[in-house]
């Protein structure tokens, strides 16, 4: 049980990491975006089954609502991280800014 | 906002929506209270406004209005509610009834039916909030709109 | 029960009562709502009176919160843990003056606003502008003070905005708003460093507490920064005349009483709270240089203004530069106790209700003249005393009263402010008397400018509740000139030694022994 | 009724006793004044500056106490130019206040 | 009737999610009597103001259990695995800075908002691609692609078997 | 049981990651890439405060994590739709 | 004119860092009576488990009804200023 | 410098640097953005120094609201602060 | 530097007044005061910190540990909500002011002068 916390949040960590390097080094909005979104979600839903595992194994009321709880804020994670990245592509379209060094733009053609 | 937004924002409307009722009706066992709460609710709204624009709701201004009105009465009733002794006096507490259940010192797992009238008043302030934050957003949403001169 | 024992709780809580259910009254019916706001006004007033007398023939009341009983100031061990309410002589005077700018605001609100222009909510307003500055009067807890202090400013910006369709009074309740709300962070901060050295926040414990090291130096200073600036001292007074000039007449005579209310917690802070010893001869002096630089500054400002308000605006910031002269000089002497000491508190703090009645009366008679004409502008306006002749008597009234000429209001507390003030220095005395003399030339032609020479325009008198509320503020100046003894004997004396000497029995009535 | 201000004493009741009699030493001039006044010839003309002003005109009152202003002009220039209207130098002699009430307290 | 079924549904939904949070409070936990009535008292209020907007037109296609089965089985399977996948990915252009952005379109055919809004979730998390926007009308999917192979490619080459997983949940 | 401490250094990463990705919140040429950076920051914090929860011993402060992660959801969305042009 | 705001700004700033630096030392205070009683007294008198709720709503109420009339205050006051009149 | 405090130091420097640089920029857009993350991470801050009550009001009003509030009156007036 | 939490809500403060007097935009004018508010809310959220203290809420607390001092959490509570009312008046004056003058630099936005 020690080992796989260790492990996930390992895990965690790394990606994590990987999201701020990638928002760093990508050259446009939507290649940060890229990285930000999916690293630190797959990162932060290791980190979060980390605590999940703690706490199942903690048991009692306290482990019980500490996983429970980490679990419902997994599931927000969950659904409002990839939602707030496509709105905010799709602002950042919207407001004008092209795709750096883009081999097609669909949408700007449509327009 | 495209649809993948407004989907998401109704499905997260009940979630909203309960954690708001939780995190003001264990206002006095867990970390929260009126404010907290009544602030997470009002950003429900902000989502909806956000998500399904502010003509929608306009017709919710009165309401809202209404609502907030409403918790701060309700707010200083219960503050009057201890002016046999003293204003603010939490007559509830600890004498048993629907609210006084006793507690004991130190670290318990919490009931909810106990603290007198902090959770009444819990309540009235989250009500009062909520109100009070979203006519906030949605007043400043609706200024300068397609009617409003 | 015993509704005396919870008189200033009422005062705060049934005007805040009164505010919340006003819009719901509202929508029932106009003159539902009309009748609720007059007996919250009625109540809130009766309690304040009731409370001043209370406290006048009975010594300090103390109200705390949620205790057991309203005396249960402390808990075993000897130390206040809930906020409490406490009301000395001075509060209470305060309370009166407020009780009346209350008043004639409310009674010149009834015809003054409109329906159209959102009446409800005005007067919302004013209600929590009212039971903000009584709490802010009534309050013994300092955290409990600075939220005082941001309800009046907030309300009392919102309804410096009033006129919204116009320009200029957004602009001015933004900048009264950014520096408000500056003082108030100020206020906040200088709270929290007295908690973090001593773990309390009611004012009679720190001040038992307060030793004087650098850090209380410090929040004294921020103290003293935040509420100078509420008080439209002059460095940082350009709010008052912008506020005060773009304020509806029933908002800023209320102003005035939350501007007096500001400097109430001044004496507060600097008589009681930080024991008026520990800093006073170079305090004092800041008090005093401050305050004849703000009666010099407003009233040179004043001669060169061409609007009617703003010209009454800055004597009215002049005016407070007499009471910080006055209470200064007492404070810079307050570590000897001489005799003009207490004199010069008494001229500063009589002054205050004074100034209270007269500017109350000249804004009033400045709103007339707008709702009557439309315009502020003395070089577009003349011959109003053809039509106007009450509101005219009044506005000369109270010009003159401003001015200090002898037999009226102004003349009996600045006549002690230049006494006092002569034996501390005799330049503070001729510029006090500079400053008056100023002051009458100013008035002259604003007097001249507006209601004498030929008719230029027709308009229309002003209606009889907005002459009701001039008619009982000029009585109250008249008053207050003809028998000044009485009231300094029974009203200012008490409030003056609750400052100059008060601060013992402030600390016992709340900590007890 | 009166008031002690440590040094004197002062009362309105004998500042009015004395406004009455100045009063009615005034009106014993005005009573022994020229009788062949007439209302509505050009004697009751107002007179400013031996200018004979046309009829109807108010003397606005921004012109009066001209040459006070202008003597005073430096003075009043200089404190104009502080009360800018900019909200920012507003705030900035704030923070002039709070540094001086500082630095006063602190000596 | 389709109102009131609203209403008891976003209630009732609205009352497990309260008791989720709930479940360990106080010594009785779930199952105290006040938890209890403070949940169903919420979750009338709840079911109010939110049952208008929850339902998408009167489709209670969601309330099939299998659905549920399907969506668990997708999210812990294959999403799972493209999701770990994408992250490698990420990582070796973070590292090379090997990339061929551009924005496509591809049109899945899906109907309902659900079932595109979970592709469109899916595409977001998965390698390489990301939601930029969706056509209300016509369906059509525009994904910005880290690294384009083809420039009007199929569904399958961009977002593999997302579609028929969506499609088979939510339609 | 497991030592807290290993959720404490997580945590530390967690905070290092974000006080990485203010820079790209400072240097971002446009007021999108700064709002990735933000969108970023909220992630990484939710999951800080989830650990912390875990490291302190106490399971009340998961709450905290919970309102931030909705919370968030609700800026980011309004700066997304002031980007394009829409509100 | 501009020294002067900037030599005040800074004053200002030097004595707010220098009250940092003399403050009694952060993590240990030295006066906390009152919080002490608080801890002890308030789950029994209050009956509520969380200390910082009891001190909000009933030690401390009075500025609780502050603040919400505070919040009341402001919007009633952003109705007013954005409401519709015809002048 | 035990580990929370190296944290807590870290988490403060990122509200000092997001508040310098709302002050900073020119785009009034990018300085809410940076007002909103000085915010988040001072309500981790908040979380830090074991006060879960106000990280929460500070996480609802100071990430969610005032960002709404902010960028909704940005957006009624203008994005570019002007000389 | 053991008191850096003081330290940086006193520089917070500092910043925000930098921000006052240095920028000429009424939103920026509100953003410093906000800066200002959390800066002074850190500062009394940290003077209740009690080191190794846990949060002061009995439900689940570790037995025997110290809690961190109460009062300051519930005065920062009423000061941050205070501060979002502030916040929000000002921005309506700043729209209403943007609908008079069609602009929001400080320096033009002043007739209100002498």
């Amino acid at each position: 049980m020690n080992v796989l916390i260790y492990v996930f949040l390992a895990i965690g960590a790394t990606f994590n990491g990987l999201g701020a390097v990638a928002l760093l080094r990508f050259p446009d909005v939507y290649t940060r975006l890229h990285g930000a979104t999916k690293c630190t979600t797959f990162g932060s839903i290791f980190s979060i089954l980390a605590v999940v595992i703690y706490g199942f194994a903690k048991g009692g009321g306290e482990g019980g609502t500490l996983a429970v709880h980490a679990l419902i804020a997994l599931v927000f994670l969950l659904l409002t991280n990839p939602t707030g990245s496509h709105a905010l592509a799709r602002g950042a379209h919207r407001g004008g800014i092209r795709p750096f060094r883009a081999v097609v733009d669909r949408l700007e053609e449509r327009k | 906002m495209s649809v993948v937004v407004r989907t998401i924002a109704r499905l997260l409307l009940p979630w909203v929506l309960a954690f708001g009722g939780y995190v003001i009706m264990h206002g006095h066992l867990t970390p929260g209270g009126g404010f907290q709460g009544g602030a997470v609710v009002a950003s429900a709204v902000a989502l909806v406004v956000i998500a399904f624009g502010a003509e929608g709701l306009k017709g919710q201004k009165n309401l809202f209005s209404f609502l907030e009105d409403l918790g701060a009465i309700a707010f200083v009733a219960l503050a009057f509610l201890g002016i046999g002794s003293t204003f603010f006096r939490n007559v509830l507490a600890g004498g048993g009834g629907l609210f006084g259940t006793p507690v004991p010192f130190g670290p318990n797992p919490g009931w909810l039916n106990t603290g007198g009238t902090l959770p009444l008043m819990n309540w009235a302030v989250g009500l009062k909030v909520l109100a009070g934050l979203g006519s906030v957003v949605l007043l400043l949403a609706l200024f300068g709109g397609k009617e409003d001169g | 029960m015993n509704i005396m024992v919870h008189a200033p709780i009422l005062a705060i809580a049934v005007p805040l009562l009164g505010a919340f259910a006003l819009p719901l009254f509202a929508k029932v019916h106009r003159n539902l709502r009309d009748l609720w706001g007059a007996a919250v006004a009625g109540f809130t007033a009766a309690m304040a009176v009731a409370l001043a007398v209370q406290a006048f023939t009975s010594g300090i009341q103390v109200y705390t919160l949620g205790a057991p009983s309203p005396t249960d100031t402390v808990v075993a061990g000897g130390f206040p843990i809930r906020i409490m309410l406490v009301v000395d002589a001075l509060s209470a005077f305060m309370g009166l003056i407020t009780t009346v700018l209350g008043l004639a605001s409310l009674v010149y609100a009834w015809r003054f606003l409109r329906e159209d222009q959102g009446k409800t909510l005005a007067l919302t307003l004013f209600f929590l502008l009212w039971a903000g500055i009584y709490g802010l009067e009534y309050t013994g807890d300092m955290f409990n003070f600075f939220v005082f202090l941001e309800i009046t400013s907030i309300a009392a910006c919102a309804l410096v905005g009033y006129r919204t369709w116009e320009s200029r009074p957004p602009e001015a309740a933004f900048k009264t708003m950014a520096l408000y709300t500056l003082g108030g962070l100020l206020v906040l901060l200088a709270v929290g460093i007295l908690y973090g050295e001593y773990g309390a926040l009611n004012i009679a414990y720190l001040s038992s507490k307060i030793r004087g090291a650098l850090v209380d130096k410090v929040a004294l200073g921020l103290l003293l920064g935040g509420l100078l600036m509420k008080a439209g001292t002059v460095p940082a007074h350009m709010w008052a005349p912008d506020a005060y000039g773009e304020a509806p007449a029933q908002a800023a005579i209320v102003l005035v009483g939350n501007t007096q209310a500001s400097l109430y917690g001044l004496w507060r802070v600097l008589f009681t709270l930080f024991g008026g010893a520990l800093f006073a001869p170079q305090v004092g002096w800041l008090v005093v240089a401050l305050g004849t630089l703000t009666l010099l500054v407003a009233v040179l400002m004043a001669v060169i203004q061409v609007d009617l308000t703003r010209l009454i605006a800055y004597g009215a910031v002049s005016q407070i530069g007499y009471m910080l002269l006055g209470v200064g000089v007492g404070l810079t002497v307050l570590s000897g106790r001489p005799e003009f000491g207490l004199v010069a508190i008494r001229g500063g703090v009589f002054h205050m209700l004074n100034d209270a009645a007269t500017v109350g009366l000249l804004f009033l008679a400045a709103g007339a003249v707008y709702r009557a004409v439309g315009s502020k502008d003395l070089r577009a306006l003349g011959g109003l005393g053809h039509d106007l002749k009450w509101t005219g008597g009044f506005f000369l009234l109270g010009a003159l009263a401003l001015a200090g000429v002898p037999p009226l209001n102004g003349f009996a507390s600045k006549i002690l402010i230049y006494q006092s003030s002569f034996q501390l220095s005799p330049i503070l005395a001729a510029i006090a008397v500079l400053g008056s003399i100023l002051l009458l030339a100013v008035f002259v032609r604003a007097f001249q400018g507006a209601f004498l020479g030929p008719r230029l325009t027709k308009a229309e008198p002003a209606p009889l509740s907005m002459l009701v509320a001039m008619g009982a503020l000029a009585v109250l100046v008249i008053a207050l000139g003809l028998v000044p003894g009485f009231f300094l004997e029974h009203l200012v004396n008490p409030a003056a030694d609750a400052l100059w000497r008060g601060r013992d029995l402030y600390l016992a009535a709340v900590l007890g022994g | 009724m009166g008031l002690v201000t440590g040094q004197g004493y002062w009362t309105p009741l004998i500042w009015l006793a004395l406004a009455a009699g100045v009063t009615a030493l005034a009106w014993l001039f005005w009573s022994r004044g020229r009788r062949t006044y007439k209302a509505g010839t050009e004697q009751d003309m107002p007179f400013l500056s031996g200018e004979r002003l046309p009829e109807g005109v108010h003397v606005g009152s921004h012109h009066l106490y001209w040459g006070f202003v202008e003597g005073l002009k430096p003075i009043l220039d200089r404190l104009v130019g502080f009360h800018s209207g900019v909200v920012v130098d507003y705030v900035a002699w704030t923070v002039v206040l709070l540094a001086i009430a500082l630095v006063v307290v602190l000596t | 009737m389709c109102k009131a079924a609203e209403w008891a549904l976003t209630a009732a939904f609205s009352l497990a999610i309260y008791l989720l949070l709930v479940l360990w409070t106080g010594s009785f936990g779930l199952w105290s009597p006040a938890e209890f009535i403070a949940g169903l008292v919420l979750a009338a209020l709840a079911g109010l103001v939110a049952g208008r907007l929850l339902w998408e037109r009167g489709g209670f296609r969601m309330l099939q259990p299998h659905r549920w089965l399907l969506f668990l089985f997708y999210i812990l399977g294959p999403f799972f695995w493209a999701m770990a996948k994408a992250n490698l990915d990420v990582a070796y252009r973070v590292i090379t800075g090997r990339i061929r952005p551009g924005i496509v379109r591809f049109n899945p055919g899906l109907q309902t908002d659900l079932g595109r809004t979970l592709l469109a979730n899916s595409i977001t998390l998965t390698p390489g691609t990301l939601t930029v926007d969706v056509d209300d009308a016509t369906g059509d999917f525009y994904v910005h692609w880290i690294n384009v192979t083809a420039e009007d490619p199929k569904p399958e080459q961009v977002c593999g078997a997302f579609p028929t997983w969506a499609r088979r949940i939510a339609e | 049981m497991i030592g807290e401490l290993s959720f404490g250094v997580a945590a530390l990463a967690m905070v290092c990651f974000t006080f990485a990705s203010m820079i790209r919140l400072a240097i971002g040429p446009t007021a999108a890439d700064r709002a990735v950076a933000l969108d970023t920051v909220n992630t990484l914090v939710v999951a800080t405060m989830v650990l912390l929860g875990v490291a302190f011993g106490q399971v009340v402060l998961v709450d905290v994590a919970i309102v931030y992660a909705l919370l968030s959801f609700v800026g980011t969305l309004y700066i997304a739709r002031y980007l394009g042009g829409g509100l | 004119m501009r020294w002067l705001r900037l030599g005040a700004l800074l004053l200002v700033v030097g004595f707010l860092l220098g009250t940092a630096v003399w403050l009694r030392p952060f993590g240990s205070p030295t006066a906390f009576e009152m919080d002490d009683y608080f801890l002890k007294n308030a789950q029994v008198e209050a009956g509520a488990n969380n200390v910082v709720t009891s001190v909000v709503f009933d030690y401390r109420g009075f500025d609780t009804l502050g603040e919400a009339t505070v919040l009341l205050c402001a919007v009633v006051g952003v109705a007013f200023i954005l409401r519709r009149v015809k002048p | 410098m035990t580990l929370w405090t190296v944290l807590h130091i870290l988490t403060l420097l990122g509200v000092l640097a997001g508040a310098a640089v709302a002050v900073w920029l020119k785009d009034l857009l990018a300085a809410v953005i940076a007002l909103a993350a000085s915010s988040l991470l001072l309500s981790l801050a908040f979380y830090l120094l074991q006060a879960p009550d106000v990280a929460i009001a500070e996480a609802g009003i100071g990430a969610a609201l005032t960002t709404a509030i902010y960028v909704l009156a940005i957006r009624k007036t203008r994005r570019r602060e002007e000389g | 530097m053991g008191n850096f939490a003081f330290l940086a809500a006193m520089l917070l403060v500092g910043i925000g007044l930098w921000a006052l007097v240095s920028r000429r935009n009424l939103i920026k004018l509100a953003i410093g005061l906000s800066i200002i508010q959390s800066g002074v809310n850190l500062f009394l959220v940290s003077l209740g910190y009690v080191r190794g203290g846990v949060a002061p809420i009995y439900t689940y607390a570790p037995p025997g540990v110290p809690m961190v001092l109460p009062t300051p959490q519930a005065l920062t509570l009423t000061a941050i909500v205070i501060g979002l009312a502030t916040t929000a008046l000002m921005l309506a004056f700043i729209v209403v002011i943007y609908r008079h003058r069609g602009t929001l630099d400080a320096g033009k936005i002043r007739e209100l002068k002498g």
